[in-house]
């Protein structure tokens, strides 16, 4: 049964992405949306079915593991799958609204979101240090490809300076794979846990780590390698935007999380540590602080993604030579920030989305008086301010507490400063949005009005964001669940 | 003077990389590596179907990797359709008068198509497969190409998209008719497995020369542009 | 040391080259060629690291392949991106992007 | 002792031809050294015995690659943007 479930996880997005291949755009959108409530089944039930079995090692091709790739589904790879669920069917459904199905361009919008989400999966999933290169090439070419739908001078410069830092990205990832793979004979991340030594690390394989931590926190926009977000995330059509901010830089953040938590242990230094949060703990000033500053409501919202990214990187000086509590508390921060950020993000890109699309204008001056016209959608874009910002109840504030909590458990209290000025800065960068919506000294009362559906999708997932705070455990209860059987290393 | 200011910092870090990482590479190469996956591999060769390991490895031991990486040679031949907005992917400015590029073209289109028949053919037992055949294959057609034969085919019809997702498709077919059997997915039976990926190969052969071609074809043409969002036309 | 050692260290000196090369050269054709160069030189030091004892090892020799395959892809939609960026704005470099980071 | 001189000769050719690719002037002439470089790669990848990679580089790296961005250089240079 749970055999069926992961051929079916794997299968669906692929073979939708070649259904949608051979389909025009209309007819794209319905199997799509069929797609979308067959491949949400099947993660709900894998992430039943892991909750209460437990985690597991899915062996491809019958396999096992040096010789094969072995998937490693357990319960942090099986929340990721619902989350890809749940935050890729909203933008799913929402897209097929969205777009104006008369271009011709729009209609391969939907095999390449189908190659993606299959790459997400891959990713969250992957147990293996070369099979988790191809998935982020999968990821990275895919979006790349949605970022240049439509075919826009503007729209191609963010593509091209997307694809040449996923490539650089890829490829200082890869180097530091092929020093493992030197050292080990071997890629399994699960294998290679197992052996690596006791004592401090070697030299070459610390080496080997940075390298694969600095291409995959380029992919991810850590601060100073973020310059190709903002235009990228940006320029795209709002679904795509949701969707890369959402879910894109998570899939790398993910891996070079995979990665601290296995070898951080034995490679990693204190130094090593503290630099990536303070990198991370800068990206959440500097982003926030530009978020402020931008004129145009796409562009606030993608350098909140650069400020909201850096949270995630303060696990890796959270997790270093402290104690197994914080170290758990940082993992369930990191974990709930993730998903809370998700949600919130492609609340804020969709909503933002409809705002644009109602006053005709991507400035933020441009939104006075939209309050009267568009209150629904206002109303979801403040919802995720809201959980961007960490203010109770909300899944931002569930994250942002145990990250606090866990600076303080293990001493590290400089942190503080990142987690309070970060969500003040937020504040003012959502309340900046809020202020402009309100002037009503508009001279212009021509506003058109989306469709009902595309007010409701951000709305449903900003309620999500909202209600995470109160559902925090039981979903970071699956989360740690032990390995049922298999050898976990 | 800036400029060359920074130039050389960027100099002097890549410097400094290079060190670093021989340093490293030297240091992961003095001991032996700790799992012997070659000895391993042998061992498993029986199973897998084919003679030559490069093959077994792409198309048994590993192929989630293989499939996933057709998927990411899909992906580029979409994108790369999905900018280019053109009715035809002919560009007549390309049609050369060169009687030389004609006349070598009347003997090396049939040789390259042997040759990546015999590419293909030779994969299961020696060097060879379904890439290389492939780029051959797609060699040949940007020869054609340059040469101004028309491939209307080429169009981004039904016929490229079919033609760009069929290996893709029947290689995720067999993954899952495994997967129905009962088998993990991407498990061949091995008393076809050599069928199978001689199947596999051949199909993948046509689709990785379909996309290598769409993009080398969906060079932009005309200068339709459409409005971002929020702007008006 | 071994024949096949020298091939990965020549592989680290080809990234060195491409990395500059990625990041100081403007135009966007360059840019991908030294990408290629890192490319190449990433899949020497795989191979050449793991056959350093002199047997050949299948494995990464398959990994190398899906890893050109995957270059010419990205190389390939690259192309088709630039000569699409070039067509609509006669730019061959990213440069106008500068303004970007400044807040207006 | 020859091995080893191949060897040299060929990284050094290697090497040569990269740094000449990526700071030659002429964006043409760049593209057709990095061709060369191709063919270099292959030759490399025969010493390392993966005849496999050889043909592959070959045929995708020098050949395709190569004929992909002389085509790209060409357009670029042209300047059909007026």
């Amino acid at each position: 049964m749970i055999l069926g479930l992961m051929a079916g996880l794997l299968f669906t997005p692929l073979a939708w992405a070649v259904l949608t291949l051979l389909c025009g755009f209309e007819r794209s959108r319905l199997i799509s949306w069929l797609g979308i409530l067959v491949q949400s089944l099947v993660s709900f039930a894998l992430w039943a079915a892991v909750a209460s079995e437990g985690g597991f090692y899915y062996q491809l091709g019958g396999w096992p593991a040096p010789l094969g790739i072995e998937l490693r589904v357990d319960g942090l790879a099986v929340t990721f799958v619902m989350l890809t669920a749940v935050v890729g069917g909203a933008c799913g459904w929402h897209a097929g609204i969205y777009l104006d199905p008369t271009k011709t361009s729009h209609r391969y919008f939907w095999p390449l979101f189908w190659f993606l989400w299959a790459g997400l999966n891959g990713v969250w999933l992957g147990g293996d240090l070369f099979n988790l290169y191809v998935a982020l090439e999968l990821i990275s070419l895919s979006a790349v490809g949605l970022v240049a739908l439509g075919g826009q001078a503007d729209a191609l410069r963010a593509a091209i300076r997307y694809l040449m830092a996923a490539l650089l990205g890829s490829l200082a990832y890869l180097l530091g794979v092929a020093l493992v793979y030197g050292q080990f004979g071997s890629l399994s991340l699960a294998g290679i846990s197992a052996l690596l030594p006791a004592d401090s690390g070697q030299a070459g394989l610390v080496f080997a780590l940075v390298l694969m931590v600095a291409g995959l926190a380029l992919k991810t926009a850590l601060f100073p390698l973020h310059g190709w977000l903002p235009p990228a995330h940006g320029i795209a059509k709002s679904p795509v935007s949701a969707l890369l901010s959402a879910l894109v830089v998570k899939a790398s953040f993910y891996i070079a999380a995979r990665l601290w938590l296995e070898f951080g242990e034995h490679l990693g230094s204190y130094e090593l540590a503290q630099l990536v949060g303070a990198l991370g703990g800068i990206g959440v000033l500097w982003g926030s602080w530009l978020a402020f500053r931008q004129s145009r409501l796409k562009q606030v919202v993608a350098y909140s993604s650069v400020a909201q990214i850096g949270y995630l990187f303060l696990l890796f000086p959270l997790s270093w030579g402290v104690s197994e509590a914080v170290a758990l508390q940082a993992q369930q921060g990191m974990t709930l920030q993730v998903i809370s950020h998700a949600l919130a993000k492609a609340a804020m890109f969709l909503a933002a989305g409809n705002l644009i699309m109602s006053v005709g204008s991507n400035r933020v001056d441009a939104l006075a008086g939209v309050s009267r016209f568009l209150p629904f959608s206002l109303f979801s874009f403040g919802l995720s301010g809201v959980s961007l910002m960490g203010l109770p109840p909300t899944g931002g504030f569930a994250a942002k507490w145990l990250l606090l909590q866990a600076s303080l458990g293990s001493g590290q209290w400089w942190w503080l400063i990142v987690l309070l000025g970060g969500g003040l800065l937020s504040a003012a960068y959502v309340f900046r949005v809020y202020r402009a919506s309100f002037i009503e000294n508009s001279d212009t009362d021509q506003f058109f009005h989306p469709a009902r559906s595309l007010e409701v999708i951000p709305m449903i997932l900003a309620l999500l964001s909202l209600g995470l705070g109160l559902v925090a455990e039981p979903v970071l209860s699956v989360m740690v669940l032990p390995f049922a059987k298999g050898g976990g290393g | 003077m800036r400029r060359s200011v920074g130039t050389c910092a960027v100099a002097g870090v890549c410097l400094a990389f290079v060190i670093t990482l021989a340093l490293a590479v030297l240091d992961v190469a003095e001991t032996p590596a700790q799992v012997d996956l070659p000895g391993l591999l042998s061992e498993s060769m029986g199973k897998s179907g084919v003679e030559h390991p490069v093959t077994a490895v792409l198309l048994n031991f590993r192929s989630y990797d293989t499939l996933l990486e057709i998927g990411v040679l899909v992906i580029a031949g979409i994108a790369g359709i999905s900018v280019s907005r053109t009715t035809s992917l002919e560009d007549p400015e390309l049609r050369t008068t060169d009687t030389l590029l004609y006349a070598l073209q009347r003997w090396f289109v049939p040789l390259m198509l042997v040759l990546a028949g015999y590419l293909l053919w030779a994969g299961a037992d020696r060097p060879g497969g379904a890439f290389q055949a492939g780029a051959v294959l797609a060699a040949t057609g940007v020869m054609m190409r340059l040469g101004g034969i028309p491939m209307d085919f080429l169009r981004p019809g039904t016929l490229l998209r079919l033609g760009l997702a069929l290996g893709f498709a029947v290689f995720l077919l067999i993954a899952l008719a495994s997967a129905i059997g009962g088998g993990a997915f991407l498990a061949y039976p091995p008393a076809v497995a050599k069928q199978l990926i001689v199947l596999i190969e051949t199909v993948l052969t046509l689709s990785i020369a379909m996309v290598l071609l769409a993009l080398f074809v969906s060079a932009p043409v005309n200068r339709a542009e459409e409005p971002g969002e929020g702007e008006s036309p | 040391m071994s024949a096949s050692l020298l091939y990965a260290l020549a592989g680290v000196v080809l990234c060195g080259i491409g990395l500059f090369g990625f990041i100081t050269l403007a135009h966007l054709l360059r840019k991908l060629l030294a990408f290629n160069l890192i490319g190449s030189g990433v899949f020497l030091a795989l191979v050449g690291l793991a056959q350093r004892h002199g047997e050949p090892d299948p494995v990464p020799q398959a990994l190398v392949l899906t890893g050109i395959v995957v270059a010419i892809a990205a190389t390939a939609l690259a192309v088709v991106l630039i000569r699409r960026y070039f067509h609509l704005s006669g730019l061959t470099t990213l440069k106008p992007e500068i303004r970007e980071d400044r807040a207006e | 002792m020859t091995e080893w001189l191949l060897d040299g000769l060929l990284i050094f050719a290697l090497l040569a031809t990269a740094v000449a690719t990526l700071w030659s002037r002429d964006l043409f002439r760049a593209v057709v050294i990095f061709i060369a470089f191709g063919l270099l790669m292959a030759l490399a990848w025969v010493r390392l015995r993966a005849p496999d990679l050889a043909l592959a580089e070959a045929a995708i790296g020098a050949g395709l690659t190569g004929v992909l961005l002389l085509d790209a250089a060409r357009h670029l240079k042209s300047g059909r943007s007026e």
